[in-house]
């Protein structure tokens, strides 16, 4: 396989890639990393309503430097502003949306993510003094459905972070529905991951050679 | 464009099922009486209504029960003197009795993804037989599981297209937790207005817990 | 013993009583009855802070009958006005307010009081269709401390309300500290009812005739 | 008259004690920094410190963390380059690792009278090993219990004299809930109203749950 045939998306290309199958009325809560970047790619038209775990939903485009809110800022701690109709809230309220199934999507950065829905985001090893839960655990069980957006291989030694069982700490069990990564769209199913969309050049026998997880092609 | 206006009664009833847990909220004030209307008029039956009260000899909720097409209600008071207790002293009606704060509590666990929690209300009590308690902390608790709603009816003052919604003075009362636990939250308000308009610190009810507004002035 | 000797309190003489014994800055939630009466005694200038579960802090004084604001109510749905600096909030906000031990005091009604605090207010039998529990069960248990207002003795047959143990379903284990009746004022002690107050007129020997519970006097 | 308004810091953090629960609000925003330096320098120590992450190597956290006064750190996120990190590498800082809505979720528990809890969050994770967990409809559930401060240190845009607070924006965050979960609430407030200036539908916490108010102009 030659790897000139094909060019893997930026992390930008990911979050566009995102941005085109989320439809106008769903209430999105984006994590930290690629994920945050999906909003900037929601047509203008298009209204898509997202939510900070910090107490924000109806999150607008980023302020300009000079029109910066120091009160208001998003579950990054990065500034933001707040869209025509959003509200503030608690954190407690803020999470009941979260964990109370009230948010159609959840689009969280990850580790690994394994062929039965399993992902792992916030620890590379059970001992490691940092553990950067945050609230992807509460998201990653309390969302309607839940899409990863990663790369599909670790930038080292460029191993697969698309696994039959994930390697490091969970995040939570069976609950990821779709990975998007540089170079495909998986659907997590009761039989494994399933492939929706290449990248354009990638064969599906070079995308199964890049992944550890057997891979199957859509049906039909 | 996100629009959550119905023009019509009808239409805010839409698709309304058989066997459904209707969560109506108000405590006096704050009840979506033109909504509870809407009901009576759908026809359908087998409900399990969860409001405070089983209501009185007059009034919404009474109006419904008189048609016995609620089998349960689920509520923190019924008076002697009402078509529930007469009701249920026929065989007519299932009641449970929920202690008011636990009714509130009960609800907000559905909307807040709770699955059960032990409090020491009624622990001690008739309420508590038969039924799984534990003691914390020295204290005496009863385990009590969510409510989740099919259909949450609800009253506001003003709403927004996105269904944004404030609520008057106590008539707040039930609306914003009963909207938070059901699957289709339905909400007659007495006002109307544009996206915006109600300030993002003010808001009493947050759009995502909202299906469907109608329009229903005072 | 003669009848004549002292005059009961009547309700309103009741809750004027209990007014008397509430410092200022306490918040303080009235049942419906003889409780409900006690805000109209406290004087003016001390700030005691009323809740309604219903979702209202800050009760002020009954409205004009021109004044009513209809969307204003207690917990019996009468209507009410607000003080200045009262707040809103909806109903399971309130309710934290009770259960969460955040106020001072609450005073109910009640059918019968046991020595070691019992209290029973919600029914006079189990089978009865009438179920009048509210949220006398959760302010029962949340608040710092309750006290009961109540007539001393039942209307038809003058049977004790006070009781070593109570004949009616249970509000609440062991959480009564203090009763107000038209004849006296108990304290609820670890050695039973402490009489803490008496009626002008009225003898300690004639009190006990009219209580099933054994009462001690004073110490000191 | 009611007023809970103290005229200096040193006020505001009196009968502070050592070994105390303090519960520390702010989400960057809505970080009390003055009330924390008040606690630095009342000198008190053997703390476990409640707050949604463990801070950087600069700021209110770290600088209070740097004392070593910190016994013990429960919050849901802690950052390679931190203090925080550090302390807990040399063992001189335990660490409790609560997702952020359950720690937000045990916050109000504590100030709901909210005994005990199941939540599926974490239930499959190294964060449950050893704990008690329960499938409820299906879900497996971990049982959470409150967390509850001896002292809770509060930011808030608006005050009045009974210490009903607004909290700016997304400042709100921890405030409200923290501020019903101790025994003791210190409010640091950039703006003293006079009462009935904040309108009674939009007050973000009641005083109720306040004890001491200082006036600290942002």
């Amino acid at each position: 396989m030659s790897d000139t045939a094909f060019k893997p998306l930026d992390r930008n290309g990911i979050a566009a890639r995102i941005a085109r199958d989320i439809p106008e009325g769903w209430f999105v809560n984006l994590g930290i990393g690629i994920p945050t970047g999906v909003s900037d790619f929601v047509p203008e038209g298009r209204e898509v309503i997202f939510h900070a775990e910090n107490g924000v939903i109806g999150i607008g485009p980023a302020p300009a430097p000079d029109q910066v809110n120091p009160h208001l800022v998003n579950a990054g701690v990065t500034p933001i502003t707040l869209r025509t109709g959003g509200a503030y809230m608690h954190h407690a309220d803020s999470f009941a949306i979260a964990r109370g199934g009230h948010l159609d999507l959840c689009v969280l950065g990850a580790f690994e993510v394994a062929e039965n829905g399993d992902i792992a985001n916030w620890a590379r090893s059970p001992n490691e003094p940092v553990k950067q839960v945050g609230g992807a655990m509460d998201l990653a069980v309390g969302a309607q459905r839940l899409w990863v957006a990663m790369e599909h291989n670790t930038k080292g030694n460029g191993e697969s972070r698309i696994r039959r069982v994930c390697s490091y700490p969970l995040t939570a069990k069976g609950v990821v529905r779709r990975v998007y990564t540089d170079l495909a769209v998986l659907d997590v199913t009761p039989d494994g991951f399933v492939v929706l969309d290449m990248i354009p050049g990638l064969t599906f026998e070079a995308l199964q050679a890049r992944t550890e997880a057997p891979l199957r092609r859509m049906p039909g | 464009m996100i629009n959550k206006f119905v023009s019509t009664l009808n239409e805010a009833m839409e698709d309304l099922e058989n066997g459904a847990t209707v969560l109506l909220a108000g405590f006096g004030p704050g009840t979506p009486e033109h909504l509870v209307q809407g009901l009576i008029a759908s026809g359908v039956r087998d409900l399990t209504l969860v409001a405070n009260a089983g209501g009185r000899d007059d009034g919404p909720i009474a109006e419904l029960l008189a048609t016995e097409r609620v089998r349960k209600i689920i509520c923190s008071f019924v008076r002697p003197a009402s078509v529930a207790a007469r009701l249920f002293t026929a065989g007519k009606l299932e009641l449970e009795i929920v202690p008011q704060g636990t009714l509130a509590e009960r609800i907000r666990a559905a909307g807040a993804g709770i699955q059960a929690f032990y409090t020491p209300t009624a622990a001690d009590t008739l309420l508590a037989e038969g039924r799984e308690t534990r003691v914390i902390n020295g204290r005496n608790c009863l385990l009590e599981y969510p409510i989740h709603g099919d259909v949450a009816l609800i009253d506001a003052w003003q709403a927004d297209r996105w269904g944004n919604l404030t609520h008057k003075d106590s008539a707040r009362n039930f609306n914003p937790i009963m909207a938070m636990a059901a699957k289709r939250t339905i909400v007659q308000t007495s006002h109307v207005v544009e996206l915006g308009e109600l300030p993002p610190a003010h808001i009493h009810t947050p759009g995502v817990f909202v299906q469907r507004v109608l329009h229903v002035p005072a």
